[in-house]
């Protein structure tokens, strides 16, 4: 075992993958000398060069597009998308060619095409900037997406995302970058749809979406000096999800909240409570709780940081479950 | 009067009758969308066959093409099989998309089709990729890519140009420019006349054919092919048409002027080939048994598709995803 | 009152409105001699000139900027993009334009823009012209969604859409145009955030958007024959959502079937469910269920009637609440 | 050599005044970041502060402006307070935007700043609908819009040239061609060198100037206002620049060579400004009372942000959806 960041395990995913992937190809701006817009490529362009590490034009739709046409190609490419708001500008590339060119060609074209693109909701650079959209792409049949939250996960995820031949969709999370943990120093992948127990409990069951992960185990820290024991979920990926892990936890503890910083309306927890509902109603002693972002475009400066989820908010909903 | 080698004259005749199996297919894709066989619509290229025709003698086969929904041409024109297109066109589960794409989603990836799309423009950056691709292996592959004058304003296009152009990727940008995107002429939707204008401005070698002539398009798209191969980059060839039919078998489209959709017909390509074909050296009989075969071809096609059974819902989850 | 189609009801609102703000103007595709790609425009061009209905080129992001351009210069606008799916491609222009202007400019500007769009999700015409999306835009502040499914509703709506000094994404229903309903022949606008009672009942709620309504209500019809009470509610708008109405009608029939024909993953009816058990837990006799349009890419051909809820499977989903 | 008349010099003493204004703000801007007090990041546009002032000099009271985030010299420029504009950096309640748009969002209606954007190419076909709003309403009234080198790969720049052109609305085109989209040379996001180029290829007047003279720019946009308010549509000009600081405060985007940001410093629009003035008969007292002034301006407007209130959270869930 080895701590690294989050940074370095993707970094390090990718250049494994690189390596034993010898056509590979990263496409996306400033992915170059200069190492992405946050420094997730560090060394890749040194060491793959130009063709491989294609830096290039401001124009997210076309690059994505140029993803799709090398993926069907059979060379597997990652695309980088800088904040996860731009991702605006690529929607019909993702959502209606490469979810869906796979089936509906009837199998004929494959797309073994990686987007990552980061979070960047606890960043205070504004409304464009600090959006945290994953249940868009969850609405999406077609689509894989991961969505780490620790080294560990993310350096597995990646590795499972870049041999998978299907669009996946890899969701990183700005803060998190510096986030440091264990990884292996021997190469392992996770497979997609399996969540993550972070800590285990038997009270309510926290389930928790990338950038809000080391605030819930925070918070779950803190209730337990209160008294109230929190099993701490990370589903890993939304798509698919597993939801069994959340639903056998639901059925041991009864409770459940979900927090995540994309907006609270038609966001990620409400998907996750209406299949836990479906799948384990009578198991439920309170309403499933959402701690979700608020529904506002995100101000710049020091507000932004009480739009999104935080320790306190995570806690007060949990104290008011077990009420 | 100059007259052509045999072998010349057997590949105008190979170009007839692709463009001949395009216009009966196109004909019966119309006549079986108004019997209810045909679901959502169908975009026939009546009145354009000599652009895919001409572009695709340009290829080799292990060439790759895109094109849009109203690309059966370009797919017959790249050596798929019109039964599996048809049935396509039915969504029968003998279908090359296994009769989930319908008309707008045809793909034939063994011939180097790698398909049509119905979002106006979103192709054209998927082509830029599959050539760089080409690229990349250093296979001496090109990409070829068909799109109308209304794609010729999203905003991918101009995207793709200019990628294609930095990258120097061996992709053909063939532009059907046949004066309207469903209702809307040109006129209202670009200030100048000439789409070829806007490549050069991103330095693409851009050229203006008459596209309902067969044998100028396949020499305009032949010295993009050759110049692509040898490394040289895209090229642009706008090619002049106009669109006979309806926008498409659903939609009217209809014209601002009908005595100007009559006088279209004067241009027809396919007439204006059997006039070729007869100076070159031709003689009727030969014209005709190219023409006898398209009809069959596209009969045993429609009888194959009829034939065909239409998927059902046990196979719905299948295939959303590929197995590892 | 007067007997009109959908399509005629729409196209009347905005004709009234055209006369009432002689600034108003049409941005579009196929919207001048044409009428409109499904003829919901037939007419206004002949009335009201280029000028005002004018036709243009085919780019539907700088289509909806031009609008927004206009909006915030004070000229009301609307936008038509020819099917729902192609908000892909101006996705940036709708989510982090339109809508948030308002708020991150300290109220500066505003933007009286509607944006008309079509789903198609009942026609036959494939993968990347079936999509019912409006999930994707309820999880967007700053958005006003009305999402009618009669002639009544939908002038009632647009016209309140066409006052409001807001971004109104305004969602019709191809299937729907040619449906008739009695429109009075006065004036009358219809508030946002008020659902339709369609039909009452006391078993069992049954929420229908858009083009499931019609399905429903020969549903309930159906079901009140077998013995059951199906209550049909339409939410009208998304944002606001009349939750209230939705609501006490589960207050009164403790069971809920939600149906919407966009896909059933992280769907409105995820929404709509949450914030059911959120406000009426302890009312609820058995979990809400979802009858919704399968998580596959539309397949050409006539499977795609299956994929989108029909009347058998909302009847099966009632009658399984029952049990 | 040529002695200006006493109200040229004037005006070229207030557009030193104003570049200076623009330039101090800037480095405060840095600092303040430095110092934790501006969230996010901040976008200087030191070194191009010649295009933001000539070009609005050549505007009148009732045209508008748009920006991108690296557009505070284009809000000094049209007119707006600084102190407003660094209230809003420092997300202040009394910032243009109350402190919820922050360094990237700007806005000042009254003063026709429509406003800055931090997606880049947005802001163009916005622009493009402001211009068509002031061309229905007939009052003369022109747009101008100022965008990067990096925002003309994007597709909505080449849908609004095309939009702007064919229905000839009184847009003008700056683009600030600094050489850099982030860490991004020219040379890796295009095939030619001058992005005017483009711009022809759809009909629209287009030129190149040295966006590093502020007289040339503001010429160059003189005769496009010109023109624009004659009804004559559309004008393209790029100014070539450089940028000398780092892309924003939080990324460096550094460049590839040190040595070339080095010469960028002789190239500095400010200097060359006051060459100008000393040779058009302005002495070195003038020219230093207009630095005083902005120095004095900047202060205030630091003095102004640093002591207004942050909004709070009750106010979060306000302004959401206008009032009717
Ligand atoms: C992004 C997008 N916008 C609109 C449409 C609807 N549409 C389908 S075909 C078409 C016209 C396209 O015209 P053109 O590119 O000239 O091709 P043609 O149909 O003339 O072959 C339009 C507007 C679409 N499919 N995709
Ligand atoms: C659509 C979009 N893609 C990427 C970014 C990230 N980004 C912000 S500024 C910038 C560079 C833009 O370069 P240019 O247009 O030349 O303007 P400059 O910064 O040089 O003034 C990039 C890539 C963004 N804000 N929006
Ligand atoms: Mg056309
Ligand atoms: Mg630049």
């Amino acid at each position: 075992m080895a701590v690294v960041t989050m940074r370095d395990a993707i970094n390090q995913a990718i250049r494994e993958e690189m390596v034993q992937q010898p056509e590979m190809v990263l496409l996306g701006q400033d992915i170059g000398a200069y190492g992405g817009t946050f420094g997730v490529y560090r060394g890749l362009f040194q060491d793959f060069g130009p063709d491989r590490v294609r830096d290039g034009p401001l124009c997210e739709s076309a690059t994505v597009g140029f993803g799709i046409g090398l993926a069907v190609s059979g060379i597997r490419c990652i695309v980088e998308l800088e904040f996860m708001d731009f991702t605006t500008v690529a929607m019909d590339q993702i959502v209606n060619q490469a979810a869906k060119l796979h089936y509906f060609m009837g199998g004929q074209l494959t797309v073994p095409l990686v987007i990552r693109t980061p979070i960047a909701s606890r960043m205070g650079m504004g409304p464009q900037h600090s959006q945290s959209l994953e249940a868009w792409f969850m609405h999406i049949p077609g689509l894989k997406i991961a969505i780490p939250s620790s080294p560990y996960e993310a350096k597995g995820l990646l590795k499972s995302a870049l041999r998978d031949p299907n669009p996946v969709l890899f969701i990183e999370n700005v803060k998190l970058y510096n986030r440091k943990g264990d990884v292996p120093e021997d190469e392992y992948l996770i497979p997609f749809g399996t969540a993550s127990i972070l800590r285990s409990g038997s009270d309510v069951s926290l389930v928790a979406i990338s950038g809000t992960v080391p605030e819930a185990l925070a918070a779950a820290e803190q209730l337990a000096g209160e008294g109230i024991s929190v099993e701490v979920l990370d589903p890993c990926t939304l798509n698919p999800l597993d939801i069994e892990t959340l639903a056998n936890s639901l059925r041991k503890t009864g409770r459940m909240v979900i927090t995540h910083d994309g907006y609270r309306t038609c966001g990620v927890a409400a998907e996750i409570s209406q299949r836990i509902m479906e799948e384990c109603f009578d198991y439920l002693n309170a309403p499933i709780t959402r701690v979700a972002g608020l529904d506002v475009p995100v101000p710049s400066g020091p507000l932004h940081m009480d739009v999104v989820p935080n320790q306190q908010r995570m806690m007060a909903a949990v104290r008011h479950l077990m009420n | 009067m100059p007259v052509a080698t045999e072998n010349a004259i057997y590949k105008l005749l190979e170009m007839y009758r692709q463009m001949m199996t395009i216009r009966y297919f196109e004909e019966n894709a119309i006549e079986l969308f108004a019997k209810g066989l045909i679901t959502g619509s169908t975009h026939p290229c009546i009145g354009q066959e000599a652009i895919a025709v001409g572009a695709c003698a340009a290829l080799e086969e292990g060439d790759s093409v895109l094109a849009t929904y109203r690309g059966h041409g370009a797919a017959i024109a790249k050596g798929s099989d019109p039964k599996q297109l048809m049935a396509e066109l039915l969504t029968r589960t003998t279908g090359c998309c296994k009769g989930r794409g319908g008309s707008m989603h045809l793909c034939d990836k063994k011939k180097g089709f790698i398909g049509t799309n119905a979002i106006v423009g979103a192709h054209l950056p998927i082509a830029g990729g599959a050539a760089l691709a080409a690229k990349m292996r250093g296979a001496n592959r090109v990409v070829l890519c068909f799109f109308g004058d209304g794609a010729s304003c999203e905003g991918e296009f101009f995207e793709t140009l200019n990628m294609a152009a930095l990258w120097k990727v061996p992709l053909i940008f063939i532009c059907e420019n046949n004066g309207y995107a469903i209702s809307v002429p040109t006129k209202l939707s670009q200030a100048t006349p000439d789409i070829a204008d806007r490549a050069r401005g991103f330095g693409i070698p851009s050229l203006i054919v008459d596209g309902n002539d067969v044998r100028e398009v396949k020499e305009a798209v032949a010295d993009g092919v050759a110049r692509a191969r040898l490394g040289d980059g895209p090229t642009f060839i706008e090619c002049k048409t106009v669109r006979w039919e309806r926008h498409s078998a659903f939609s009217s489209g209809r014209y601002e002027n009908p005595e100007e959709a009559q006088r279209w017909k004067t241009v027809d390509p396919i007439p204006r080939l059997e006039r070729i074909l007869l100076e070159e050296g031709a003689d009727l009989e030969q014209i005709n048994r190219e023409r006898v075969a398209a009809q069959e071809v596209v009969n045993d096609a429609v009888q194959f598709a009829l034939q065909s059974p239409l998927p059902d819902m046990d196979s719905i989850y299948e295939g959303i995803f590929a197995e590892a």
